[in-house]
């Protein structure tokens, strides 16, 4: 997996702090591990690896762009609008067409973008709660997609699009590749470049950050931007490993990525956690979700296994390493720095 | 001191109210008398011996599905036990209750994909040719939705109502519609008994799931291992031909149903599971899908996958054909057409009319295997249509779904 | 029977990370008897208030009420105990009616049921004896001025029957009649029984109401003992604990040029006389007044953090526009009063915060580089002697003075022309007191132009060329530099005749 | 940029708030747009709209949505969030007519069984919430997942059945007043008395105001907190078993998506997310906006393709205009 990137910080209590926000998500994914060796054995084959792999990246790069929203302290539930979209933008426009593939995909992207910005719009200029502005706009793109389609989206995805969702790079999935590039590149950007410390420090404390002079409506008006267009690259994967429109809206994805993110260990706050942490949320459901198919586990028995993880995953985080120290008392104590 | 006493007080009336809690569920578990008659998903306890004209109705309902086994090619297909009478033209006759045209309302699906559009579209269309006015309302898929939608639906008080039923929910909403004097006819689905529906005109969920179950059981010699993949969990038009494909493997005591899961009915689950599939069960010898959409994701799969797509059965998608043609995928596939709403419709006004009506009327419609399947492959068509289809062409045109 | 200690503190310790705040304090209230608490800022008056009424627990002694040792586990236990306090930020909750906020906590009720007569009139008798008798029960809180949020908080205190009465520098907002309607409620309120502690920074109350004082500085107890033995003069040495006047460097003289010039300024949503000022290279003024005359505002207006209003601001003859961008471009920056909450981001290293403000100084392209980082940290640290373990420490891991050297180090980093200073020294220790304050005048001398707001009249007057004084928005004065002016300041602010 | 800046602790004057600002603040606001709705409706479909039937119809579609929001509000006002209010109604449902299965004699302990459930559901987000310290967003979310799978696991089918004299008391009315909609009149009643007239009202508002500030005050957090989370699983649960007396089956996916519309309701409604402000009227004014949309759309008979796209317009328009800002 990608190398954690530049962590903010390297102090000592620092350093600890960065170990222990790993353990709890890599110990569940050492468990997921031995679970799967005992009951479903084929889970180590290359066929299973491979759909982990592509689990991963789909649900990876989903789980980025909500990864940006949450460390400015908003959360995105329309992801899974956009990818929706994406189908239907792409499918519409070229029919299947590889010469119109072009066009259409910058359309997609132009519609990723619409949805951005309203988003930001809602959230930025409105102060608009994150939480209720993309469900709004999560409503508004299904009410676009059906008006316009007429309920039934027609066209096809380009096959020159196939290798996106289908295709393989030395037998590893081309979404985990692309996932694991635009980790990189996230993890980096958070870490070292001016961008990320505008995206923590606005996420940590929005007030001293402006103070300072960070334009800071922008900055989290870009999170979101760039969350959409997350939401479009996800959305031209999914479209492509199947190669039809499906404008059917997936609406776990939305939940999947929060998931993912939360149990890696980014808090819901703003400005805690690193796109590391991201990854390994990401690997973990990922591998959790395909063992649960593999087991033969039904619609409910994954539900709460879901759950369970997450409940787990801040139940332990809240904890720090010590599972007993008095650390949520006082935390209870000081005031909750509200969901915006 | 105080404080322990009082925690102490508070920790025994937490005691006792679990204590009366169990006894509660104690005295629910062991309760006598059950209210009212079973109703078994559809089956018929109408008193027999009103049912009118019994005979020939019966005739029309075998029918449906000796039609099927000649399509698949199928020795032997026992219809699932049903009785079919006829409803009294009297009880239901009845001039426009406002103006001089009917007024018939429309539970509709909604149109969240494209059966619900065409259903809609095809019932909106055959309104038209007769010169009827529609009161619509959507669903969007949603039982609950649905159960407001009569409601308000009926509190315009048309002269008949025709609902697509989205899940047994809306039962009592629909036996309050026809206790309030409103002809209901159920289309394309089924509710229990006791929604007092006057006319069910559905393509029948048991003869799908027995048919593909059955073709499978003769393709495989009788003998195998079989998944099953069904649609969305917890919604009764999987459900019920998920439990009639499992009834029909029970008697092949060779087959192996292995596993059993959902795919949404979209092509990208579908794919998903199926790679799955690939990788824990190498050796499975069919895949008994509800769908073509399905099925799409399946077949996908196993040619990515470089290996022989097993036998497989579906709806009708033109997608599915599409995909498959030149292919040496084996399939058994039939329809649910959307364009049976115009029947369902047409039943309603026959009901208004006086005229004769069943109280179940089961479309047939085409079913077909990979060796006719070339001959029903509408190029000129989106892949999403349902086929073939009895919708009239101008209105697929007029609908994007194909080309003129 | 009447206990001989109504509330104290035994050998109490309490540390937090980088600063110990209290040094084995004992500490004796009697009842009936007002006990001055008294203490420069940091000296560690608050955390003692915290720990007596159980907000806090002490890494090491005991708390005692009515003569019995205690161990209170959250407010709720103190409380319970009569202690009752009302603390300096305020509690209440601006979008609750008067009524409510008056009896939050302590409501009249029969089974959880409401007795809405009952509760009026204990909140009408309660605002009654502070003098807000007048006051419609029905309105909401964040509509009235901080005085009345003040009273209103007193009065909640008074609804609840308490052996002690805590009040942290309930004076500080108060003024003229709604001061000595305090004063006369904490005289009766002593009359009846009640242990009254009270923690002021305005001098002149010990003499009116205390009758015994306790000095602390720097987490310790300098001394207590009945308030006829504490002359004026004894209060301060034993606060400052060393001559006042050798605590303030002497300014250097300011340069001719003219910075800042502010016309006819009157600040966004404020019904205020205009403002107008000019400052110099190297000058360094200081704004005195109540708190809520207006003296933050100014100071935020002209950082452009809250928008303009009317009137123009000009940075060396170039007028301003009223944008955050562009009022830290042209060099006008605010240290402000909120450090915590508008100056730094406590969860990221101290290097980091120090580098906020000039994100492009140490990247290339976007690209931060951390060799530069440091050396700007170092380069800081060495400048203001910030004390830190390194440059990764979280800024929530400093002390106050350490954390407000790393807001005014962020601005230095940007080269600023104008310092805007709000409350440079809240919450600060004694020590770093002293450096803060050599900081500033060196800034000057090297011919930055300072504007600055505190409360601590002392700074204000050591520290500045010229003092302007606020009230109710308005200047209402302009003094020279005087060692002696405190007194004619005070009259200005408070409207008093001078 | 207009990031707003928190209005300065000290300012002695406040700017005077604008009547729209009151407005949303009293939760009179999205009453105006419902009364625009009303009229619009009056004049285009006035004698569809105003019959017995319809009314009967719009009140009985509110029922559910108003249960739930109800408790979401009172969880929102206290600082908190509940996104488990849609499973909790999910599996009281399902629940209510599997055990009950048409056994007469089972209603009564069935039902009492089911508000217990909810309380206990409600119980355990709060102990989570309050006494793990874990935050509330997680907490439900994760409790969604949980119950969600639980219901699912109970029953993929809809499935059970329930009494006559719970499918006549959801289809019973007076007038055009059914009584599923008493039902809901009495729980806001309920709960208005309980959030204004009793103790532990005051101290929801107090703790969603400023949980710092209500602690110091001496207010039990824990148990007020505690309080809220139980209130809002019991609504919820009376909500699950009128939707299964109304169905008269249960559904694995009765209340799918509630919870987010429940959410939208409350803050169209005027209440802010950051807790302590908001008021019952405009809760029912957000869930009568909700209501009164659907039943206009199939009263106005809009081509069904558009009707989702209304829906998402007015939605994001009143949650543009109406969401309340800080103070």
């Amino acid at each position: 997996m990608t190398a954690a990137p530049a962590a903010p910080t390297r102090a000592p209590s620092a350093r600890l702090a960065r170990i222990s926000g790993v353990v709890a998500p890599l110990t569940g994914l050492v468990l997921v591990l031995v679970l799967a060796a005992v009951t479903t054995p084929q889970f180590y084959s290359l066929e299973v690896a491979r759909l982990v792999m592509f689990q991963i990246g789909l649900i990876g790069i989903a789980a980025l762009g909500q990864t940006l929203v949450l460390l400015v302290g908003g959360i995105d539930l329309s992801i899974s609008g956009v990818m929706a979209l994406t189908s239907v933008v792409l499918a519409t426009y070229s029919a299947g067409s590889d010469s119109r593939l072009l066009v259409g995909v910058v359309l997609a992207v132009l519609a990723g973008l619409a949805v951005g910005l309203v988003n930001a719009g809602l959230v930025v200029l409105r102060n608009v709660p994150p939480f209720v502005a993309t469900f709004a706009s999560f409503v508004l793109i299904q009410g676009v997609i059906i008006a316009w389609t007429r309920g039934a989206p027609s066209g096809n995805i380009p096959d020159a699009l196939g290798w996106l969702g289908g295709g393989r790079i030395w037998e590893i999935p081309v979404p985990l590749v692309v996932f694991a590039v635009l980790a990189l590149v996230a993890g980096i950007a958070l870490g070292r470049t001016t961008a990320g410390r505008r995206v923590y420090s606005t996420g940590l404390n929005r007030e001293a950050a402006r103070m300072s002079g960070i334009r800071t409506g922008i900055v989290i008006a870009s999170c979101y931007i760039l969350s959409s267009l997350a939401g479009v690259l996800a959305g031209l994967i999914n479209s492509s490993f199947i190669g039809f429109v499906d404008a059917a809206l997936v609406r776990s994805l939305d939940l999947d990525s929060i998931a993912a993110a939360v149990i890696g260990g980014i808090a819901l706050t703003g400005g805690k956690g690193r796109i590391s942490q991201t990854v390994l949320g990401v690997v973990l459901l990922a591998a959790l979700l395909t063992w649960l198919i593999q087991l033969g586990a039904g619609g409910g028995a994954q539900l709460v296994v879901s759950g369970g993880v997450i409940l787990l995953a801040v139940f332990l985080q809240n904890r720090g390493l010590g599972l007993l120290s008095p650390r949520a008392r006082t935390t209870r104590a000081t005031p909750r720095k509200g969901k915006q | 001191m105080t404080n322990t006493a009082f925690r102490r007080a508070r920790s025994r009336r937490i005691l006792a109210a679990a204590v009366g809690f169990a006894t509660l569920v104690a005295v629910a578990g062991c309760s006598a008398e059950q209210e009212g008659a079973g109703s078994g998903g559809g089956g018929g306890t109408g008193a027999a011996e009103d049912c009118i004209n019994a005979e020939e109705a019966q005739a029309t309902y075998e029918e449906s599905w000796s039609s099927v086994a000649e399509a698949f090619g199928l020795s032997e297909l026992t219809p699932v036990e049903e009785e079919v009478c006829e409803v009294d033209p009297e009880t239901w006759a009845a001039e426009p209750k406002q103006g001089d045209a009917y007024r018939i309302a429309f539970a509709a699906q909604g149109p969240t994909n494209s059966w619900g559009v065409l259903s809609e579209e095809a019932f909106n269309y055959h309104a038209e040719e007769l010169g009827v006015d529609v009161l619509y309302a959507a669903a969007n898929g949603d039982a609950t939705q649905q159960v407001d939608n009569i409601q308000q639906l009926a509190s315009q008080d048309p002269d008949a109502m025709v609902v697509v039923p989205m899940g047994e929910g809306i039962a009592g909403q629909v036996q309050a519609a026809v206790s309030q004097g409103i002809p209901v006819v159920l289309c394309s689905g089924i509710l229990p008994e006791s929604s007092q529906a006057v006319s069910t005109v559905t393509r029948q969920y048991d003869l799908l799931g027995t048919a593909y179950a059955e073709w499978i059981a003769q393709e495989l010699g009788g003998e195998g291992q079989v998944a099953i993949l069904s649609g969305l969990a917890g919604v009764p038009t999987a459900e019920y031909q998920k439990a009639a494909a499992e009834a029909t493997f029970e008697k092949y005591p060779d087959i192996e149903v292995v596993t059993t899961q959902y795919t949404e009915w979209s092509p990208t689950v579908a794919k998903t599971v199926a790679q799955n599939l690939i990788a824990s069960y190498p050796d499975l010898d069919a895949i008994w899908s509800d769908s073509g959409y399905g099925a799409i994701g399946v077949v996908q799969a196993y040619q990515e996958a470089g290996l022989p797509v097993p036998p497989i059965t579906g709806d009708a998608v033109n997608d599915f054909l599409l995909a498959t043609q030149g292919t040496d995928v084996r399939y058994a596939l039939s329809t649910f057409p959307p364009e049976m709403s115009s029947t369902c419709l047409d039943t309603a006004m026959d009901l208004l009319n006086g005229e004769p009506v069943l109280n179940k009327v089961y479309i047939d419609s085409p079913s077909f295997t990979n060796e006719e399947g070339e001959q029903y492959v509408r190029e000129d068509c989106d892949g999403g249509l349902l086929v073939p289809t009895s919708a009239p062409e101008d209105l697929l045109v007029e609908l994007g779904m194909c080309q003129a | 029977m009447v206990p001989a200690i109504a509330l104290g503190a035994r050998e109490v310790t309490k540390s937090f990370p980088g600063v110990r705040a209290l040094a084995g304090v004992t500490f004796a209230v009697a009842p009936g008897r007002v006990h001055a608490l008294l203490g420069e800022n940091g000296a560690g008056k608050s955390t003692l208030i915290k720990i007596l009424t159980g907000d806090q627990t002490p890494d090491s002694g005991t708390v005692v009420v009515a003569d019995e040792e205690v161990s209170f586990g959250s407010p709720r236990d103190a409380l319970a105990r009569g202690v009752t306090p009302v603390y300096q930020e305020l509690t209440v909750l601006p979008e609750m009616t008067v009524l409510d906020n008056v009896m939050m906590g302590h409501e009249s009720a029969r089974r959880g049921v409401l007795r809405l007569r009952e509760q009026r009139e204990h909140a009408r008798r309660a605002l009654e004896r502070v003098d807000l008798g007048g006051l419609d029960l029905g309105t909401i809180a964040g509509d009235l001025s901080l005085a009345n949020q003040q009273l209103i908080e007193i009065a909640r205190a008074l609804v609840r029957r308490s052996n002690v009465l805590i009040l942290d520098e309930p004076s500080a907002v108060l003024s003229g009649d709604k001061l000595e309607a305090l004063h006369s409620v904490v005289r009766s309120i002593a009359a009846e029984g009640t242990a009254v502690v009270y923690i002021t920074h305005l001098l002149d109350e010990v003499r009116l109401l205390a009758d015994d004082v306790t000095v602390l500085r720097d987490g310790t107890l300098v001394s207590t003992g009945p308030a006829v033995d504490y002359p004026m003069e004894r209060i301060v040495r034993e606060m400052v604990g060393r001559q006042v006047d050798s605590v303030f460097p002497d300014p250097a003289p300011p340069r001719d040029e003219v910075v800042l010039t502010v016309s006819d300024l009157v600040p966004r949503g404020a019904e205020v006389a205009p403002v107008s000022l000019e400052l110099r290279a190297g000058e360094i003024v200081g704004l005195a007044g109540l708190v809520g005359s207006g003296r933050s505002r100014l100071l935020k207006t002209l950082a452009g953090v809250r928008g303009r209003g009317e009137g123009t601001v000009a940075v060396e003859g170039r007028p301003l526009r009223p944008s955050l961008g562009a009022t830290i471009d042209a060099g006008v920056v605010l240290v402000p009063e909120e450090r915590k909450r508008d100056g730094l981001v406590l969860d990221l290293p101290v290097s980091q915060n120090c580098t906020l403000t000039a994100l492009r100084s140490i990247s290339t392209a976007g690209w931060v580089d951390g060799g530069r980082e440091k050396a700007a940290f170092a380069e800081e640290r060495e400048r203001l002697g910030i004390r830190a373990a390194g440059g990764d420490q979280l800024a929530r891991q400093l002390s106050g003075g350490n954390q407000q050297k790393i807001v005014i180090a962020k601005w230095l980093r940007v080269s600023p022309r104008v310092l805007l200073l709000d409350e440079p020294t809240r919450g600060v220790d004694v020590g770093a007191k002293s450096e803060i304050y050599r900081i500033i005048t060196e800034l000057a001398a090297n011919g930055m132009a300072i504007l600055l707001a505190s409360s601590e009249l002392p700074e204000v007057i050591g520290l500045s060329h010229r003092v302007l004084v606020f009230k109710d928005g308005a200047v209402v004065g302009d003094i020279p530099r005087n060692p002696d002016a405190a007194e004619q300041i005070m009259h200005l602010a408070l409207g008093t005749e001078s | 940029m207009t990031a707003t800046t928190p209005a300065p602790a000290v300012a002695p004057t406040r700017p005077r708030p604008n009547w729209v600002a009151v407005a949303v603040r009293r939760g009179a606001a999205v009453w105006v747009i419902v009364a625009a709705l009303v009229l619009v409706l009056s004049v285009l479909r006035g004698g569809s709209f105003w019959s017995t039937g319809n009314l009967a119809a719009l009140l009985t579609s509110a029922v559910v949505l108003g249960l739930v929001s109800l408790g979401q509000h009172t969880v929102i006002l206290s600082g908190g969030i509940d996104l488990s209010v849609g499973a909790m109604v999910t599996i009281t449902t399902l629940l209510t007519a599997v055990l009950i299965d048409g056994y007469p004699i089972r209603t009564a302990p069935v039902l009492i069984g089911m508000l217990v459930l909810g309380a206990l559901i409600g119980a355990l987000n709060g102990v989570l919430i309050t006494l793990l310290g874990m935050p509330p967003f997680i907490v439900t979310l994760g409790m969604l997942y949980l119950v969600n799978g639980a219901a699912l696991w109970i029953s993929s089918t809809p499935a059970g059945r329930v009494t006559s004299i719970l499918s006549e008391f959801a289809f019973g009315r007076i007038g055009p007043i059914p009584y599923t909609f008493l039902v809901l009149v009495l729980a806001v009643v309920a709960m208005w008395f309980l959030l204004n007239r009793t103790v532990w009202g005051k101290q929801v508002f107090a703790v969603g105001g400023d949980l710092h500030s209500a602690r110091a005050a001496g207010i039990d957090t824990t148990r007020v907190l505690l309080g809220v989370y139980i209130a809002s699983g019991l609504l919820a649960a009376i909500a699950g078993i009128l939707l299964a007396s109304r169905s008269s089956v249960g559904s694995p996916t009765a209340g799918a998506g509630l919870e987010l519309s429940a959410i939208t309701v409350v803050v169209i409604g005027g209440t802010s997310l950051l807790g302590g402000r908001g008021t019952l009227l405009g809760t029912m004014g957000g869930v009568a906006l909700l209501s009164l949309i659907t039943n206009s759309i199939t009263l106005l008979q809009f081509p069904s393709t558009i009707t989702d796209l209304i829906r998402g317009i007015i939605i994001i328009a009143a949650v543009a205009i109406f969401v309340a800002k800080r103070r």
